[in-house]
């Protein structure tokens, strides 16, 4: 079960959270036409490995948590801010 | 076997002063304190104890501890009945109910012993190849005839009577397992500071340590210095059954089982979540079985456990014992077991002669080096072992009436792998020992550090690094116990003595080494395939004695070494884990939390029949006297449009908007536009998904410049608040906006009809409800019986309808005062059900229009689209699939017999035809139209087919009914009610 | 092939069981394929035998990283069953359930399918509505179903919670022709017929790239060394996206755990397939007796075939709930599955923009139940280079399109799918 | 037409009728006190980049430090404890329909956002040495030292109930805030929860 290190409340239990996907995603300009929008909301890269992702600390401070995590193992190598830009691990 | 009693005089760790009394298989037994339902049987000189799950063969018990794969009992009566469970784990008590299974008519005269004889017909996999013939014999009769074969106990079919709890633990060292190991890891991580828990499955502590009297005081020492550290929790009967991420760890303790009677409001079980910043793995290591002809016969029992029942128990499960080992280690079984006044004991080694032979020589006991026991003979009981020198033909029989197995020991790494510990094979004690591992580390026998003094030492050096590894200083020393007594741990490995019969690797899935060899021969030769054709290490043991056994026989076979082989995949649960306990307090009426609004309890006394929506439970309809529900519902909605109804619309989603940007916000989110929207106005919105679907609706007001009041659906009201989170944080974080929920805040009621400006003007104070003191959409706050309320000329029903919000704590104040004010006007409460009936026939959209198929266009609803701006939705909306004309669209139906019942659900198909052209989204009888059924649809071409008739089919019930397709706007579609 | 059969296993009983041939060959792989299947999951399997059968394309190649079946296909709760509610996915499904219908028959290995019948309760006026949807567009097209009041489902199910029910049941929607079959059986099955039909099952060779040449595909580069091939056609649950990347394409999928689990072995209890309208949970009795069930995703992506403890929580809570006295029984195991989930919880089974490349992937939680439909329509579409009319909507661009098959309406989140 | 103004009636507690006072549960030993607890609720929020600003107006006008994430503060009988980033609930005893509200949003001006969630959401206590073991039963917090202690606060989820957890004291006691419409679940999780050490309600 994962252990979310959320920036404002420390860590806390995953079963607080609410998953909400892709955080690398980054919603395109309105002008920006069916493909870019296409892009954002459906395509993923979907890696094997470190993923960077929202976590939404629903039953808590009720904050989108960027989380660096390994798709694999489960580690987890940063916890940020939704402004926040998180250092990826090479492999 | 009469006269002589299997109970030793003395020693052990029962409490001979006070007698148990149970029942097996209908016939009363009796115990100690102390005993468990293996070990009070075995004393009792009972031997056969279950049924084989293939071949039925009869089995005795096996072992002393949660591995045992024979001794499987139904305990408990009725409802409490609880099939499967380990007579060795089992601490009886008195009253304790206990039956034997998977047997008929009796353990022992099981008519099923017969597929015994059919055994060379069922080898691995036999179903595959057969029963196909003639195909329909499968359902009908071949395959009940299998399920009544198999499976194991059976359950109770009433609910069980029983509670359980969950808990949450958190420490900076979890110990699982109190053996030498696990006390000298708990106590040097306790004395060093670290705040400690040690989970042990059994009901004493100490593992090992319970067998060797010689270490009894440091055992007691040991315990007491741990007891008294206020930082180290101990929980007995408490199996940690699964290791997960971020260590995590799962436990079940066993709370009340072993009591006669339970004390009031503690739970049967408990189930624990445990976070440890460091895991030690002290959980020792379970003997292996040999593979030899039958090797399963009662009688043959693992030598540890012999060697438990009398050390710990005070029990000799057999006079004549023979031993079969490959190891030092199990030599100790022979003199426990003579000690405790065995009449014999014959060693059968497989090793060649060694030192350890050469000093049980010395001591009086036979040994035969480089043997190997080939068969037993016996039944339901053994009388002689069939014993060969190896390498030779022919053998000898040793009379005996216990056989005693060492194959040597497999570290416990069941926990350790599962948390993905990568294993190694370590060929002295040939077995799998765990590699390196991030905050948990292994100690003891769980690694192959066998024997008391080396695990203790281990153990200790475990704990204390593990509480270092938190942050704590090192503690003190302590004494333990020395190395000097431990035995050699290396093995010779034997797995399997080839020679004629049913050679077991799985007891209680009656698997043989024959059966993993024809795996391997039909091309089920990878470790995972073998397993699951044969189902070898599939059963409640989940291979614990024997999976390392049959992988060895498969590696053999393949001419692959073990480690190549490897074992099948270590998964939870070490061993099965109580479904309700981990169900915990979620279960019947609280497996999910009610939400009730301020007013439930006069919805209650006023005789409300609810429905759940959501979480929430609200007033269906409130039948009287007589009244079927459709008289009900009509009569309420008849109120409505006719004179004045008032309905608890407190359920719906309200959110509180502040800020600078409240408005742009707003903007974004919905198709509308807000931003426009004057002070004390309200206006009805609609929100999209980001793929163009619509999301929800719901009015919105605004209070001030920078501050509005939206309200959602009630089913969507959580999820629009994360949809605001998410675009607020990660999407436009500029934006100057706060936000909460205040759907609890405010309590709200719907007051609806032609008198229900009437009824309101009697009931609020301060407030000019003339269409220029507040038109339709206006907004004003005023108060009722002296509560403060906010009055919204809204209207859901298409009747002239206001909503008075008040604070939830005045909800019932306000309420009545309104029914009082209305009295006169004929006010009448309705229900969910009225109030769907009045919004179908005034053709508004609700859920079940609002079910993520359908978007703003097919709805009629794409003019309320901003001309101009970004909002969320809009772009995908615009998807070709989304605009095609082709799409099903709003409609209303209309049954043209009106007297036929239309359904919910039904499609609209041409006369004849099966092709859907639409559904039926929503169906009411309508009180505007005289009683007829009409109701909303989305339909192909929906427009275009206003006027024409089509059938609402309903193949499930038969049916099929003409109806006429209509604009959904079956009243007022000029809206001047709302306005009037 | 040796044929399978009551009286060929007497026969072998006769003589220990010591002649049974291999059940499919472990051929090396050949330089060059007509046709390489990545992946020996039951659809891999199914769509190399339709090829072969079908079709007459006999050199082909199945190429497995591990041994077969034991990815989704071996880790599954085995429901079969046809009751969607949108055409698109019940024409694909019931063509699939009429294949396992006669599977044994034409495999010549016994996939225990069972037809014990699958329920959905539903516990709601708004429930029962969506279900009288789904069925009656399941019998306009000819499928096979029922809608149940509380009487009825109480008639069939009596161990549910008609009393202290928190959302208590008001009926269920039965399908009597859905059920079970045995997981490992029908990938042994498949590998066995089309083994004899001349596929090469090439186990412990994982595909590592796609090679192409001027946007057309050549073969693939696997652990075992590069395989040439005419068409390679992807059938590798859990893994959509990494081997499609191969191939510079990029999906509309996320990988999510599905977790299951097993009690331990039981007399009959449980005799058909019921699903929970009021909570993740759904359960049947396998034919060695353990209570197979299962809930929902646990909701983040993954590729670790293991799960977390709050699925556990709600999914054992719901079963309780629905059946309280499970609550006594214990449960043996837990596993996990990846998940190849779709932006609309439908599959892919279609062509690619990469010429020779297709596609079958996307199953999301429910491919077992598709695994002969899905090995069908595979193989006519790699014949023929085109879908057949049941697999024709089920492609990459009716996303882009706006033509999503979301059976849920619950939107393009995987995790909520 | 319109009615005589009555006086503002008392509000109704969602508890009403269930948290009847008695002693139930085990005997013997100490009980646990369980109680429900009339309160005036506030969420206050800073405006974007306001924080400062409002802090000062909140300490000047109460003398209360608006607390840090996972803390709660108190001043001249106001309780704050910390939600959101930049967001507090405010709590103090029961006063007149809205005064509270009234005053937070006087001393916050437009560096705020007030809400008033006198009704929305419930404040509970429970206190008692067993305390902690209560919780236990449904909180997935670490409350023992130090991760928690008194003046610590945090915001959870127990027995699928949103909950604000604040620990008041070293007894300990803790303030449990609920969503109103939940109020009664919460409850019956608490007492049959504290049933095993015996509770009695005030
Ligand atoms: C817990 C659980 C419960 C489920 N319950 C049901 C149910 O009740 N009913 C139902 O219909 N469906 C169910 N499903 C879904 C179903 O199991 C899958 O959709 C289906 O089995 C997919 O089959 P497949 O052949 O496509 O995939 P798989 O069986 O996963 O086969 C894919 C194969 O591709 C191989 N592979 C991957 N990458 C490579 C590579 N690079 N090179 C070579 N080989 C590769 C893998 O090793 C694997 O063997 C469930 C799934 C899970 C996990
Ligand atoms: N060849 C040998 O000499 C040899 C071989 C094997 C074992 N041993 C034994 O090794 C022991 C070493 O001590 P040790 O402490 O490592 O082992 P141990 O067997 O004495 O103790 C392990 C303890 O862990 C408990 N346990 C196991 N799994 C658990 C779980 N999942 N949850 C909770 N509790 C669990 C067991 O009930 C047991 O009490 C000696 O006592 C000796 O008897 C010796
Ligand atoms: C339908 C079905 C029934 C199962 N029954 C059992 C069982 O009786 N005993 C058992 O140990 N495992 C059982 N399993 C689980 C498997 O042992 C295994 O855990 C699962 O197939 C996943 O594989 P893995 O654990 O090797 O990753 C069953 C699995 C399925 C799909
Ligand atoms: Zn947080």
């Amino acid at each position: 079960m994962h252990l979310i290190d959320c920036p404002w409340c420390g860590p806390r239990d995953e079963a607080e959270f609410a998953y909400r996907g892709d955080a690398t995603v980054t919603r395109p300009a309105p002008d920006a036409g069916i493909d870019a929008f296409y892009d954002y909301v459906f395509t993923r890269a979907n890696p094997r490995g470190w993923h960077v992702e929202w976590w939404h600390h629903a039953a808590g401070c009720r904050q989108h948590v960027k989380v660096v995590r390994h798709t694999m193992t489960h580690a987890i190598a940063a916890t940020g801010r939704a402004t926040d830009i998180l250092e990826v691990p090479a492999a | 076997m009469t006269g002589r009693a299997f109970r030793i005089a003395g020693g052990g760790h029962i409490d001979r002063s006070r007698t148990v009394r149970f029942r097996f298989d209908g016939k009363e037994h009796s115990g100690h304190p102390g005993d468990t339902l293996a070990s009070a049987l075995l004393a009792a000189g009972v031997r056969l104890v279950g049924r084989s799950f293939k071949y039925h063969r009869p089995r005795g018990i096996y072992s002393a501890g949660p591995e045992e794969p024979n001794a499987l009992v139904e305990i408990g009566t009725g409802a409490r009945r609880t099939p499967n469970t380990r007579m060795t784990t089992a601490e009886i008590h008195d009253g304790l109910v206990a039956e034997s299974q998977n047997r008929w008519p009796s353990l022992r005269f099981d008519a099923m012993a017969a597929t015994s004889v059919a055994a060379r017909l069922l080898p691995a996999g036999f179903y595959y190849k057969t029963f196909m013939w003639p195909a329909s014999f499968w359902e009908k009769v071949y395959e009940p005839m299998i399920r009544r074969a198999a499976g194991l106990g059976r359950a109770a079919t009433e609910p069980d009577p029983d509670h359980y709890e969950a808990a949450h633990a958190h420490c900076d060292v979890l110990v699982v397992g109190a053996g030498a190991a696990g006390l000298a890891a708990a106590r040097a991580a306790g004395e060093a500071g670290a705040r400690v828990l040690l989970a042990e499955q059994d009901f004493l502590l100490g593992g090992g340590l319970l067998l060797e009297p010689a270490h009894e005081a440091w055992r007691g020492e040991t315990l007491a210095a741990i007891i008294a550290l206020p930082n180290v929790t101990v929980m007995p009967r408490t199996t940690v059954f699964g290791y997960y991420d971020h260590n995590m760890l799962g436990a079940l303790e066993r709370v009340t089982d072993h009591l006669a009677t339970a004390p009031d409001h503690v739970p049967r079980q408990r189930s624990w979540t445990i976070r440890a910043r460091e895991v030690v793995l002290a959980t020792g290591a379970d003997e292996r079985l040999v593979a030899f002809p039958d090797n399963d016969r009662p009688g043959v029992m693992l030598a540890g456990a012999a060697r438990a029942y009398v050390a710990r128990f005070g029990v000799v499960p057999g006079r004549r014992v023979v031993l079969f080992t490959n190891n030092d280690a199990a030599y100790a079984t022979a003199d426990t077991l003579l000690a405790a006044g065995a009449d014999s004991a014959t060693i059968v080694d497989f090793r060649p002669f060694g030192t350890a032979a050469a000093a049980a020589r010395a001591r009086g006991i036979e040994v035969l080096p480089g043997s190997e026991v080939i068969g037993v003979d016996g039944g339901t009981s053994l009388y002689a072992v069939q014993v060969r020198r190896r390498g030779t033909w022919g053998s000898t029989q040793v009379p005996a009436d216990l056989l005693c197995v060492s194959g040597g020991y497999s570290p416990a790494v069941h926990l350790a792998s599962q948390a993905r510990t990568p294993l190694a094979w370590d060929a002295r004690i040939a077995a799998f020992v765990p590699g390196e591992a991030a905050r948990q580390r292994s100690a003891g026998g769980a690694r192959g550090v066998f024997g008391i003094g080396a695990a203790a030492h281990d153990g200790a050096a475990a704990g204390r690094a593990a509480a270092i590894a938190t942050g704590c200083r090192v503690g003190s020393e302590f004494v333990l116990p020395g190395r000097n007594g431990d035995a050699d741990p290396t093995v010779m490995p034997c797995w399997e003595i080839a020679a004629p019969g049913k050679a077991f690797v799985d007891l209680q899935n009656d698997v043989t080494a024959a059966d993993i060899r024809l795996a391997r021969q039909e091309g089920y030769e990878h470790i995972e395939h073998a397993k699951r054709y044969t189902t070898h290490t599939m059963a409640t043991d989940q291979g614990k004695i024997g999976g390392l056994v049959g992988a060895a026989v498969l590696a053999e076979a393949r001419g692959l070494p073990v480690e190549q082989v490897g074992i099948p995949t270590y998964r939870p649960y070490v061993t099965p884990v109580t479904w309700g306990a981990v169900a915990a307090h979620h279960v019947g009426k609280a497996f999910a939390p009610i939400r009730r609004t301020m007013l439930h309890d006069w919805h209650v006394r006023n005789g409300a029949d609810f429905m759940e929506a959501g979480l929430w439970l609200r007033p269906g309809f409130y039948p009287q006297k007589g009244e079927s529900p459709w008289d009900s519902v009509l009569r309420e909605a008849r109120a409505v449009r006719r004179a004045v109804g008032i309905c608890d619309v407190s359920t719906l989603g309200k959110i509180d908007v502040q800020g600078k940007d409240a408005g742009v916000f707003l903007d974004r989110l919905y198709m509308n536009t807000f931003s426009t929207l004057a002070i004390g106005k309200a206006r009805y919105g609609i929100m999209l998904r980001e793929d163009g679907m619509v999301f929800d609706d719901g009015t919105t007001t605004r209070l001030a410049e920078d501050h509005f009041f939206v309200t959602t659906t009630t089913a969507n009201a959580a999820r629009v608040m994360e949809h605001m989170d998410l675009y607020a944080q990660t999407v436009w974080p500029d934006l100057d906006v706060q936000y909460c929920s205040v759907t609890d805040q405010w309590a709200s009621m719907s007051i609806a009809g032609p008198k229900a400006r009437s009824t309101v003007a009697r009931a609020v104070a301060g407030l000019d409800l003339s269409n220029e003191g507040l038109p339709f959409m206006g907004v004003a706050d005023a108060t009722v019986a002296g509560c403060p309320v906010r009055v919204f000329r809204i209207s859901f029903s298409g009747e002239l309808a206001y909503e008075i919000a008040t604070p939830a704590g005045y909800a019932l104040a306000v309420w009545e005062a309104v029914l009082a004010a209305g009295r006169a006007d004929g006010i009448v409460p309705y229900g969910v059900e009225a109030l769907g009936l009045l919004r179908i026939e005034k053709g508004h959209v609700a859920g079940s229009e609002l079910n993520g198929h359908t978007t703003a266009r097919d709805l009629g609803l794409d003019r309320m689209a901003k001309k101009r701006g970004d909002f969320v939705g809009r772009v995908l909306a615009e998807r070709p699939g989304l605009v095609d004309p082709g799409r099903p669209t709003f409609v209303g139906i209309r049954s043209v017999d009106p007297k036929r019942q239309v359904r919910q659900g039904a499609h609209l198909v041409e006369p004849g035809s099966f092709k859907s052209l639409g559904w039926v989204s929503s169906v009411t009888r309508s009180v505007e139209l005289g009683d007829a059924w009409i109701g909303l649809a989305l339909l192909t071409d929906g427009k275009a087919r206003i006027g024409s008739r089509l059938v609402a089919a309903f193949p499930l019930k038969d049916e099929a009914v003409e109806v006429e397709i209509v604009s959904p706007h079956f009243i007022d579609p000029e809206n001047a009610r709302v306005r009037a | 092939m040796t044929r399978y059969s009551g009286l060929r296993l007497l026969g072998h009983a006769l003589s220990g069981h010591a002649r049974w041939p291999r059940a499919w060959r472990a051929p090396d792989p050949k330089p060059s394929y007509d046709v390489v299947i990545i992946g020996g999951g039951g659809h891999g399997l199914a769509s190399a035998y339709y090829l072969a059968k079908e079709h007459g394309i006999t050199n082909v190649a199945v190429v497995e990283k591990g041994p077969i079946g034991l990815g989704n296909t071996g880790r599954n709760t085995t429901i079969v069953r046809s009751n969607y509610l949108f055409p698109e996915n019940n024409h694909f499904y019931e063509w699939s359930l009429k294949l396992w219908e006669g599977l044994e028959q034409d495999l010549n290995f016994n996939v225990m399918m069972s037809q014990r019948g699958v329920l959905n309760l539903f516990h709601s006026d708004s429930q029962r509505a969506a279900s009288a949807r789904r069925g009656n567009s399941m019998r306009l097209n000819g499928i096979d179903a029922e809608l149940l009041d509380r009487e009825q489902v109480k008639a069939m199910v009596p161990l549910l919670d008609y009393d202290n029910a928190r959302f208590p049941v008001f009926g269920g929607l039965l399908q009597r022709r859905g059920g079970t079959a045995r997981h490992d059986a029908v990938a042994w099955g498949f590998a066995r017929a089309a083994d004899a039909r001349g596929v090469d099952i090439i186990q412990h060779c994982e595909v590592t790239g796609i090679r192409r040449e001027g946007g057309r595909v050549t073969g693939v580069e696997t652990t075992r060394g590069f395989i040439g091939a005419r068409k390679v056609g992807i059938a590798v649950a859990g893994n959509t996206s990494r081997v499609a990347a191969m191939a510079g394409l990029r999906l509309p999928i996320e990988s999510h755990v599905l977790q299951a689990f097993v009690t331990e072995g039981l007399k009959p209890l449980v005799d058909m397939v019921v699903t929970f309208g009021a909570g993740h949970f759904y359960i049947s009795q396998s034919d060695k007796g353990g209570l197979v069930f299962g809930g929902g995703l646990d909701g983040y992506n993954s590729y670790a075939q293991r799960g977390s403890l709050p699925t556990v929580e709600h999914v054992w809570a719901a079963g309780v709930a629905m059946m309280p006295c499970l609550s006594r029984l214990r449960v043996l195991r837990q596993w996990g599955g990846v998940m190849d989930m779709t932006m609309d919880g439908s599959p892919l089974i279609c062509r690619t923009p990469v010429e020779g490349l297709y596609l079958n992937g996307g199953w999301c939680y429910g491919g077992f139940k598709a695994t002969p439909g899905s090995g069908w329509c595979f193989a006519h579409t790699i014949a023929n280079d085109a879908p057949h009319r049941f697999n024709a909507a089920m492609t990459i661009e009716r996303f882009r399109e706006g033509r999503a098959i979301d059976e849920r309406g619950a939107g393009p989140y995987p995790w909520a799918q | 037409m319109s009615a005589p103004e009555p006086a503002v009636p008392a509000p109704r507690s969602p508890l009403a009728g269930v948290a009847t006072t008695g002693r139930y549960g085990a005997a013997g030993g100490t009980p646990l006190a369980i109680a429900e607890i009339p309160a005036a609720i506030v969420q206050l929020a800073a405006r974007r980049g306001r924080a400062g600003d409002l802090a000062r107006a909140v300490s000047g006008a109460f003398g209360l430090d608006l607390p840090p994430p996972g803390r709660a503060a108190s001043a001249r009988g106001i309780d704050a404890i910390w939600i959101q980033p930049d967001a507090w609930l405010l709590l103090a005893p029961r006063g007149a329909e809205g005064a509270l509200a009234a005053e937070v949003k006087r001393a916050a001006g437009d560096a705020g956002s007030v809400v008033d969630q006198s009704h929305g959401k419930t404040l509970m206590s429970l206190a008692g040495a067993a305390a902690r073991r209560v919780m236990a039963k449904g909180c997935r917090l670490d409350l023992d030292a130090p991760a928690f202690g008194p003046g610590r606060a945090a915001v959870t989820q127990i027995a699928q109930i949103g909950c604000v957890v604040h620990q008041r004291d070293a007894i300990p006691t803790y303030g449990l805030v609920v969503p109103s419409s939940l109020a009664i679940p919460f409850f019956e999780w608490l007492t049959s929860s504290a049933a095993e050490f015996g509770y009695e309600v005030g």
